[in-house]
């Protein structure tokens, strides 16, 4: 083409398909941006519709039973006529005739209150007027003339606004007398249409009113701001913000359960959002989730790349709990409580460090004088494989092989040679232990079945009475201890673990030299007993074999679970694993195996199942094989998912968290010396009750609500050493030997299970009534309520066998808690259900349930007075003249009534709380 | 028509290539880039039509030229409408990329400058980050704004001349297209985790372990002591840049004639060959570093070349 | 139709519609010359362009594209700094929003991201036809020299803009593509005898770009004004020269 | 139009909802008089060899409890092989004879609940009187029903309890360990507690077919099909093993 | 000053020889039909008209894009604690500072004003000793009820709506607005019965 026609080409077309092109593509943009990536538009719009149509629905029902209503007809019909009335014939034109007089005198009277409304402002203007004068020191005659001549308009015109006012106010009430019969019969009306009307007003909340016609209201994001919920990279505080109700509209509302997501209602709404509220912490603080988006659902579930926190799937949305409640239960969120549990427990922390976990002891037992312990054999078998000897043991298996087993046990012997020999020498075998011997044996068992041992031991293969998840026992299966042990270091383990092992967890049952015996005699009947080892002894200790064995120890981490001699400053050897949920794909090793997916969730189940499965032959792998059943895997896995970057603000969290704390702390000593193996406690545990179904009253005491019942002192100086509370109890509560702490863990958790402030009670009862003690003291009487028929007080017991009676009540002084008392006598079941103590009284009617002829038949003033008695029956002396001390809350004022009484205050009896030794 | 073909097809071809390399749609954008200048050389079509003065016979003054209004405007008119058809259609098939938020504890694997500066990042691979970072950028900057007063070629002003502007234009070519755009395009497609050399087929593995072999040119000659290699390699460097210029002088003269050079003047003679030096260092570090697997040719203590 | 003829006549005669358009439709050889120098847009041309310079083939129109570029981004940035607040706690939320919820939020963004890119392209090539045609030759060195100091600030524009998503991509490419500003010769800690001058790891060269020694939310906001204002302010008034050389010097094109 | 058209559809299909719910909700028993009822009787026997009742260790408040020996009501045995205490209700009535008047009592006597079954019916209140003059409980163990513990001292010589659901409920009182004894919350008033030769009797059944039930408290449960003709007897005999 | 619509052929002339231009020296194309510039027939008006409707979806985007789609703001409702809180007769500041409402108790119930003068939006002050809400900027003054008796204020100050919820406490919805003049204090959110 020559340059000269250039110039003369048309491009007329190539405009036409340039803008056809761009009008084509602005129609796109405003397509894709308003509809594409609007989906929630759509959604929020046909939640709309179904809300509105159930709500009309409604609507058209109570229209048809009101269609229905004989008196709703009839009132419409009686107003009709009514209205006819009013409107037609004399009554019609008497009434136009006093709306135009009320028109004229409203017009007069509004006129008179406009006037009066100026001279008001002149008056104050000429008050202003006066004190600016007076406060110049200038003369104010003027001025407080004007003001009076104002004052004086103002009374006038008053007078004419009060004219006018009554003249209007007859006119109205002439007109309301002619209209009183319509009025009343509308108000009747208004009343039956009542529950249509707000059903309507529901339904206008609803739409927009377009004329005759309503539309759902137009889409828009709705949103939750949680302001400084998270932290960026630069440790500053930003907002975090959830839009999912956008979609999601009836989540939060009762009603829509029959439809599937995204309308449908939460599951457990009350449960979940009550506790939750959703306009407050939104949805992704559990969930997790892009909470921003709103473009698509996969953005909005997090399912896409570079989102670093997707939506939880199924129950690993418990992973979230742990970050706002430092308290996550069994009952609540299972799951997740299970993975802390197992974590803690099976060892897991031993070699690995997680923040908030580090501190905990090991929880292997003590192998400073393993050597005065074991059978030579039996350990390096042991070692080898523990899961062979013990299938549900804690200890893991290494996987070493023979040579690699015998260094190691050389090695524990070697390096506990010393200490076992000390041991042993201050240690003999005492004379009587006998397994040959049957009755000696059978009374061992006999012993072992009723002291409490069945709480944590299991004694046939695979009894597991104390159970850790799935797989694990919390305490040792003696089915086969013989073959592990020697009758010598049996005996003096079970009067005195502590004196073999300083962290023993195993408690002290202070069973006497003859009892001791025949459990020994019964426990070294069970499996086969041990050989001589004399000779593996000799082989495994050669130094060769210790020097190896000493490495092995070290590389393996074995110091993580026990205390080892010589390695007492070992460190962790596994990684860290604080931060592990939110640990990139790319920074966890899958080794050769293409076989298994490449997510988070696989790779640490895999890891967990099967240890060394990443191994490579380049990259050794010394995490050892635990043997976890599968839901306990799982478990631990919502539990290493919870282990964020990231840190809930202050604000967020529960407002009992401290309270939480507590109870964590106090729960870890409670599992860790297993006293749920035998009490039941916050509604969990209490196995070896499975014994006593025939008779519960001769288990171990149920402890919820304990908190609330005794004093904290009490349970302080219980624990630390028990005494028995109720001696018809064949089941002993152990001494545990408990540290300071450890009992002051418990006392806490006690009280902070019951949420109470301050549980250190003092019990004034100089400031008791002996009115009132007089008065319980003839309640409790054989003429009242009979309360020795079951109760002991002190030497003084009741008639019958001990499993019939109830507690003492002279320990109520020092031990129970005053306010406890009354809120026992007043409903036993509502505190304890199925406690064998009968209410006397019934507090949920207003009809007096006790003596008419005792403190005026008052049923409260009976209880109270039943409380002070029972807290005199044992007074220390001179107790009287301590100074008066409330309680809590309820006493402090200064009662008249403190007096005494009696009641059994603690009847809790099969299903009761309480320590029990 | 079959060098459009052919060009259309070399894009569509790096294009499904590039899609399969993991970083995404992003790194279409220089590969576009280079299929359009492609097309760019093809469009400009050099060759005897333009590649002299026009022949055209000026018949007065201006008789050459057209009204600005319509003939130019409605080109450009036209012109802006396309790209900005382009751009909208872009604009909704591509979403801009937005990935996590910024974490300064956590280095995402590779971490690439911005596209058009990945030229400078696979620079430093061969050389010292001043040099390549500092030095070079600057010396390209000042390169390029230095043309106009080094080339006196009074031949081509306004026009394409490609015969009368060989060495020019080769040069240009060189610095443009075989140092700046392909350095590009290996740091964009080329270089995956950990900077290791991927072929397009290859997935980018961050486990992947190149062996590190380098080794210093002084090394293999067997000096050993620090001040030897210190000696040795401001020898070879120096002397690299005198000899170079030297040799440069002369061919200049042999294919210019004296008479240019005088012409051309010592000072524009000197820079260019500096900045000519500078360029080839380039390319002779990338090919020792490549071919020979050489590190550095002078190593000292505080700088290295 | 008089009436009609009328009206029109009278609105267009009216001194308010003369004052805003200056001439007529008629396409006279003298309107086209007026509408070119009495339009503020168009003025940047000479009334009369040789031949050559409205063949697409021979001039690529790379230039203008450029430009069109550069107004791209203009005013969808604009738009995009109603939503956008320069701190590091809001700068990536923020990126979010305009993607959920401004209304054509994702659009503007991806306008505003490609034509910058596009723009650096543009640019290139520009300055490589240039390059081809020589144009660079008396007597426009000067504007050549303009040339690059804008290419340069293209890149830079680019670059600052690159690290306000505030995500991963932006500070990583901004701390690899900035970080060569260590090595500088003595101002840079890692650059030769950087001990003479006392740069160190916290304050050295690169504290006048991150305003501190790392990319952080300090740096945020230095780039945002670099951005927004800095830059665009002394590209615009390097373009202004660059247009007035051309209009000066007229387009170049083969010797008559 | 539409829009009322759509309104009455709706209606009616509310309406017609409310209707079907209406008809299908009335399953609760419905009292009053029968005419030309039928009678059913019958016998519960024990298959196999009646045990030794157990002697219960009566130890305390002995004056009271002990003046006679005690012997545990578990299963008690005619001489005919007829179970006592087993009570016999149909299961499947929803109309028919009204409750009887008067109320129903548990008494506490000699430290036994007499009777040792109290039939009651549902929603009515039982009348629990103590004969002894000293100190009991009333114990429920019932899973339907809020249980209860409720001490009845001396001086209450009546209390009252009603249940709601219709249930087996256990009695025991926990101050006398031996006491035990059963109250059943009746739905309707065709049960029947067996004398001491195993024999019952239900009278004014409405003619028809329905499903008879007993109940005994160590043998379980056992039912029967049983057809009860207009004004004539029908017979029915359960025999029940131990497990 | 109009300016002609046609240059004068003299003027004609100057300007060309102002651009260089000898008059009649070369000859100019003569406008082609249909060309791009052409506004005269029927495809060039399509043309143009396509392209303004383009410029015009184009320019309502971008006016759209500057009104935000979702607003950064708290709940438009707060609770405000439990009846038992207030005095008969008081008024309540509250949460002046916080929303900008004040909470009047009467004996028979609550009701909760906005503190904006009907005026010119300043925020009045509640004069105790005087019973009046006084606007500071032009001395409006309202009734404790907020009906207007002096000063410029136009109409009543402007009610929220309040209500109990299930856990007895007040709840001020600042979403829902009643204005005395339309009759709203009548609706049933506007006073709280206690």
């Amino acid at each position: 083409m020559s340059k000269a026609d250039e110039e003369k080409k048309s491009y007329a077309s190539v405009f036409l398909l340039a803008v056809a092109l761009l009008l084509v593509t602005s129609v796109w943009i405003v397509w894709d941006d308003q509809i594409s990536r609007r989906p929630w538009k759509k959604y929020q719009y046909e939640f709309s519709q179904t809300q509105i149509e159930r709500a009309k629905a409604e609507v058209s029902a109570e229209e048809e039973r009101l269609g229905a209503d004989e008196e709703y007809q009839k009132v419409l019909a009686d107003l009709e006529a009514a209205r006819d009335k009013t409107t037609s014939g004399a009554t019609a034109s008497q009434l136009s005739e006093l709306a135009s007089k009320e028109n004229k005198a409203r017009v007069a009277f509004d006129d008179a209150e406009f006037n009066l409304r100026l001279v008001k402002s002149q008056i104050e203007e000429a008050w202003y007027e006066l004190e600016h004068a007076q406060l110049a020191h200038a003369d104010t005659t003027s001025q407080r003339a004007h003001l009076d001549e104002l004052n004086a308009k103002k009374a006038e015109v008053e007078e004419e606004v009060a004219e006018t006012l009554a003249r209007l106010n007859q006119i109205l009430s002439e007109q309301d007398e002619i209209r009183s019969v319509v009025d009343s019969l509308e108000k009747k009306k208004e009343e039956l249409e009542g529950a249509k009307s707000r059903l309507e007003q529901k339904v206008d909340g609803m739409v927009i009113q377009v004329g005759p016609f309503d539309f759902p209201k137009i889409p828009k994001i709705e949103q939750v701001v949680l302001n400084e919920f998270d932290r960026n990279a630069y440790n500053q505080p930003v907002a975090r913000v959830d839009r999912c109700t956008s979609c999601h509209a009836g989540i939060n509302k009762d009603g829509f359960e029959d439809l599937p997501n995204p309308y449908k209602t939460h599951p457990d709404r009350r449960l979940y959002l009550g506790k939750h509220a959703a306009e407050k912490v939104g949805c992704t603080p559990c969930h997790q989730g892009q909470g921003a988006a709103v473009n698509s659902a996969e953005q909005a579930h997090g399912h896409v790349k570079y989102w670093l926190d997707p939506m939880y799937e199924g129950d690993n949305v418990q992973a979230s709990c742990i970050g706002c409640h430092a308290d996550v239960r069994m009952d609540a969120a299972e799951k997740i409580a299970l993975g802390e549990k197992l974590f803690e427990q099976v060892g897991c922390i031993g070699c690995h460090l997680v923040e908030g976990y580090g501190d905990l002891p090991k929880i292997g037992p003590y192998l400073g004088r393993i050597s005065a312990k074991v059978d030579a054999d039996w350990l390096v078998d042991w070692v080898k494989n523990p899961h062979e000897y013990r299938p549900r043991t804690k200890m893991p298996n290494f996987y070493f092989d023979g040579d690699e087993a015998e260094a190691i046990a050389g090695y524990l012997l070697s390096a506990s040679a010393d200490e076992s020999e000390a041991w042993l020498g201050e240690h003999d075998l005492p004379s009587g232990i006998d397994s040959g011997n049957a009755a000696l044996v059978a009374e061992g068992e006999r012993l072992v079945d009723s002291l409490g041992c069945r709480g944590c031991h299991g004694l046939a293969p695979g009894e597991s009475p104390a159970l850790l998840g799935e797989g694990k026992d919390i305490a040792p299966n003696l089915s086969n201890i013989a073959e592990k042990t020697n009758a010598r270091w049996a005996y003096h383990w079970v009067k005195d673990p502590r004196g073999y092992s300083p962290v023993a967890r195993m408690p002290s049952l202070r069973l006497s030299d003859q009892e001791a015996k025949a459990i020994v005699s019964y426990l070294m009947t069970l499996g086969e007993a041990a050989t001589d080892d004399s000779a593996t002894r000799a082989r495994l200790l050669e130094a060769d074999n210790v020097v190896i064995g000493e490495a092995l120890v070290r590389k393996y981490g074995c110091a993580g679970c026990h205390n080892v001699p010589g390695m007492e400053s070992e460190s962790r050897i596994g990684v860290e694993l604080s931060v592990f949920g939110s640990k990139p794909l790319e920074e966890l090793f899958f080794g050769n195996r293409t076989d298994i997916p490449h997510t988070w969730e696989d790779w640490t189940f895999n890891k967990i199942n099967e240890p060394r499965i990443y191994e490579t032959e380049r990259i050794e792998q010394v995490m050892p094989h635990f043997a976890l059943a599968e839901s306990d895997i799982d478990a631990i896995l919502t539990f290493l998912a919870s282990r964020q970057e990231g840190y809930v603000p202050k604000e967020y969290r529960p407002s009992d968290y401290d309270n939480e704390v507590t109870l964590v702390e106090g729960r870890r000593v409670i599992e860790r010396y297993n006293c749920v193996g035998c009490h039941v406690v916050s509604g969990r545990g209490g196995a070896i009750l499975a014994h006593y179904e025939e008779n519960p009253t001769l288990g171990p005491p149920i402890l919820t609500g304990e908190g609330a019942k005794v004093q904290a002192n009490w349970l302080y100086g219980f624990l630390q050493r028990p005494v028995p509370l109720r001696p018809w109890l064949e089941v002993r509560m152990p001494t545990f030997g408990l540290s300071d702490e450890e009992t002051a863990a418990i006392v806490n958790y006690f009280a902070a299970e019951e949420k109470i402030d301050n549980p250190y009670v003092h019990v004034d009862l100089a400031s008791l009534s002996p009115e009132y003690v007089e008065a319980g003291e003839l309640l409790a009487s054989d003429d009242y309520f009979s309360c020795w028929t079951c109760h002991q007080q002190g030497d003084r017991k009741p008639e019958g066998p001990k499993e019939g009676w109830a507690p003492d009540l002279a320990m109520a002084y020092e031990r129970l808690n005053p306010n406890w008392i009354v809120d026992w006598i007043k409903d036993p079941q509502a505190l304890m259900p199925g406690s064998r103590m009968p209410s006397f009284y019934d507090f949920t009617d207003d009809s007096p349930d006790g003596p008419d002829d005792v403190l005026g038949g008052s049923d409260l003033e009976q209880v109270k007075a039943l409380r002070d008695y029972i807290l005199t029956l044992h007074a220390p002396t001179g107790a009287v003249a301590q100074p008066a001390v409330a309680t809590d809350a309820e006493e402090s004022a200064p009662e008249p009534a403190e007096m005494p009484s009696e009641e059994t205050a603690a009847a809790d009896s099969s299903a009761a709380s309480e320590a029990q030794g | 028509m079959s060098r459009e073909l052919f060009w259309l097809a070399i894009t569509l071809v790096v294009t499904v290539i590039t899609n399969f390399i993991p970083g995404g749609r992003v790194l279409i954008l220089p590969e576009l880039f280079v299929a359009l200048m492609i097309l760019l050389y093809w469009a400009a079509k050099p060759g005897a039509e333009l590649d002299k003065p026009v022949a055209v016979q000026a018949t007065g003054p201006g008789d050459d030229k057209v009204h600005t209004w319509p003939h130019l405007v409605r080109s450009e008119f036209l012109c802006a409408i396309f790209i900005t058809l382009g751009l909208i259609l872009w604009s909704l098939v591509v979403d801009a990329p937005l990935e996590e938020p910024a974490n300064p504890t956590r280095t995402p694997n590779p971490s690439k400058a911005p596209w058009y500066f990945l030229g400078l990042q696979e620079m430093l691979v061969f050389f010292d980050p001043w040099h390549a970072g500092v030095v070079l950028p600057t010396f390209i900057i000042v390169g390029l704004m230095a043309i106009p007063y080094i080339d006196i070629n009074p031949a081509g002003n306004g026009y394409y001349a490609y015969e009368s502007r060989k060495y020019e234009i080769l040069t240009f070519f060189l610095g443009f297209h075989i140092l700046w755009v392909s350095l590009i395009i290996i740091g964009t497609f080329l270089r995956g985790p950990g900077w290791n050399w991927f072929w397009p087929w290859e997935v980018w593995d961050s486990h992947k372990i190149e062996a590190l072999t380098n080794v210093n040119l002084h090394y293999i000659f067997g000096i050993r002591s620090e001040a030897g290699a210190i000696i040795f390699g401001a020898v070879v460097v120096l002397g690299y840049f005198v000899v170079g210029t030297a040799a440069m002088y002369w061919a200049i003269v042999r294919m210019k004639g004296q008479e240019f050079m005088h012409r051309w003047g010592m000072p524009r003679f000197v820079l260019t060959s500096f900045l000519f030096l500078n360029l080839m260092s380039v390319v002779i570090k990338m090919v020792l570093r490549h071919a020979g697997n050489i590190m550095y040719v002078w190593q000292t203590p505080w700088i290295n070349f | 139709m008089s009436k009609w003829e009328e009206t029109k006549r009278q609105i267009t005669e009216s001194q308010v519609w003369q004052s805003i358009f200056r001439h007529g439709y008629d396409d006279t050889p003298g309107n086209r010359v007026q509408m070119v120098s009495g339009n503020v847009w168009l003025h940047l041309h000479p009334s009369k362009v040789r031949r050559h310079a409205i063949r697409m083939r021979f001039t690529w129109c790379m230039g203008g594209i450029t430009f069109l570029m550069f107004l791209v981004t203009v005013v969808t940035g604009v738009y995009l700094m109603f939503y956008y607040r320069p701190t590091a706690e809001y700068a990536y939320a923020d990126m979010k929003y305009l993607e959920f919820d401004m209304p054509f939020g994702m659009f503007m963004r991806n306008m505003h991201r490609w034509a910058a890119h596009g723009m650096v392209i543009a640019v290139w090539l520009h300055m490589f036809r240039v390059f081809l045609t020589g144009s660079y030759k008396p007597p426009r060195e000067f504007n050549w020299v303009v040339g690059v100091i804008l290419l340069v600030l293209t890149m830079l524009l680019s670059f600052t803009g690159y690290l306000l998503p505030w995500d991963q991509l932006s500070i990583w490419a901004v701390t690899v593509g900035s970080n060569m500003a260590r090595a500088t010769p003595l101002l840079g800690y890692e650059g030769p005898f950087a001990d003479w001058t006392g740069a160190n790891p916290i304050y050295d060269a690169r504290a006048f770009l991150f305003g501190g020694g790392e990319i952080g939310p300090h740096t945020l906001l230095r780039f945002y004004i670099l951005h927004c204002i800095f830059i665009p302010l002394v590209a615009s008034l390097f373009m202004a020269v660059h247009f007035w050389r051309i209009r000066r010097d007229g387009f170049s094109g083969p010797p008559v | 139009m539409l829009n009322r058209i759509d309104r009455l559809a709706r209606v009616a299909v509310v309406v017609a909802a409310a209707a079907l719910v209406s008809a299908t909700s009335s399953f609760a028993y419905e009292g009053g008089a029968v005419s030309g009822g039928g009678t059913i009787k019958g016998m519960v026997k024990l298959n196999g060899t009646a045990p030794e009742p157990e002697v219960l260790d009566v130890n305390k408040d002995k004056k009271v409890c002990a003046v006679t020996e005690k012997k545990s009501n578990e299963l008690v045995v005619g001489s005919n092989g007829g179970i006592r205490y087993a009570v016999v209700s149909l299961t499947n009535i929803s109309k028919g004879k009204a409750f009887p008047e008067g109320e129903s009592v548990l008494d506490q006597e000699g430290c036994e609940y007499l009777p040792y079954v109290t039939v009651v019916a549902q929603d009515h209140e039982l009348v629990i009187k103590n004969s002894d003059g000293i100190l009991h409980n009333i114990h429920t163990y019932s899973e339907k029903n809020k249980p209860v513990n409720r001490a009845q001292p001396k001086f209450k010589k009546k209390i009252k309890e009603t249940f709601s659901e219709p249930e087996m409920i256990k009695v025991t009182c926990d101050v006398h360990g031996w006491m035990r004894g059963w109250v059943a919350v009746a739905d309707h008033p065709y049960y029947a507690v067996t004398d001491e030769n195993g024999a019952f009797e239900l009278t004014d059944v409405p003619a028809g077919d329905y499903e008879i039930k007993v109940w005994q408290e160590k043998l379980g449960e056992s039912t029967q099909k049983v057809s009860v003709p207009g004004g004539g007897e029908a017979t029915v005999t359960f025999e029940l093993a131990q497990k | 000053m109009a300016k002609a619509k046609k240059l004068s052929a003299e003027e004609q002339a100057a300007l060309d020889k102002v651009q260089g231009i000898e008059s009649g020296a070369i000859p100019e194309d003569p406008p082609p039909r249909g060309s791009l510039w052409s506004r005269r027939d029927f495809l060039g008006r399509l043309n143009w008209a396509a392209f303004g409707a383009f410029s015009t979806i184009f320019l309502l985007g971008f006016v759209r894009s500057a009104f935000p789609r979702v607003l950064f703001k708290p709940p438009s409702t707060f609770k405000a604690g439990t009846p038992e809180e207030y005095t008969i007769g008081e008024v309540s500041e509250r949460f002046k500072k916080e929303h900008r409402v004040w909470i009047v108790r009467e004996a028979d119930g609550f009701y909760a004003l906005f503190a904006k003068c009907t005026h010119l939006g300043c925020t009045p002050r509640w004069l105790k000793v005087d019973q009046k809400f006084k606007c500071p900027c032009h001395g409006s003054g309202f009734r404790k009820t907020g009906i207007n008796f002096e000063g410029p204020a136009p109409r009543p100050l402007e009610r929220y709506r309040m209500e109990l919820n299930e856990e007895g406490q007040l709840v001020v919805d600042m979403g829902v607005v009643y204005r005395y003049e339309k009759g709203d204090w009548d609706k049933p959110g506007a006073f709280l019965r206690a």
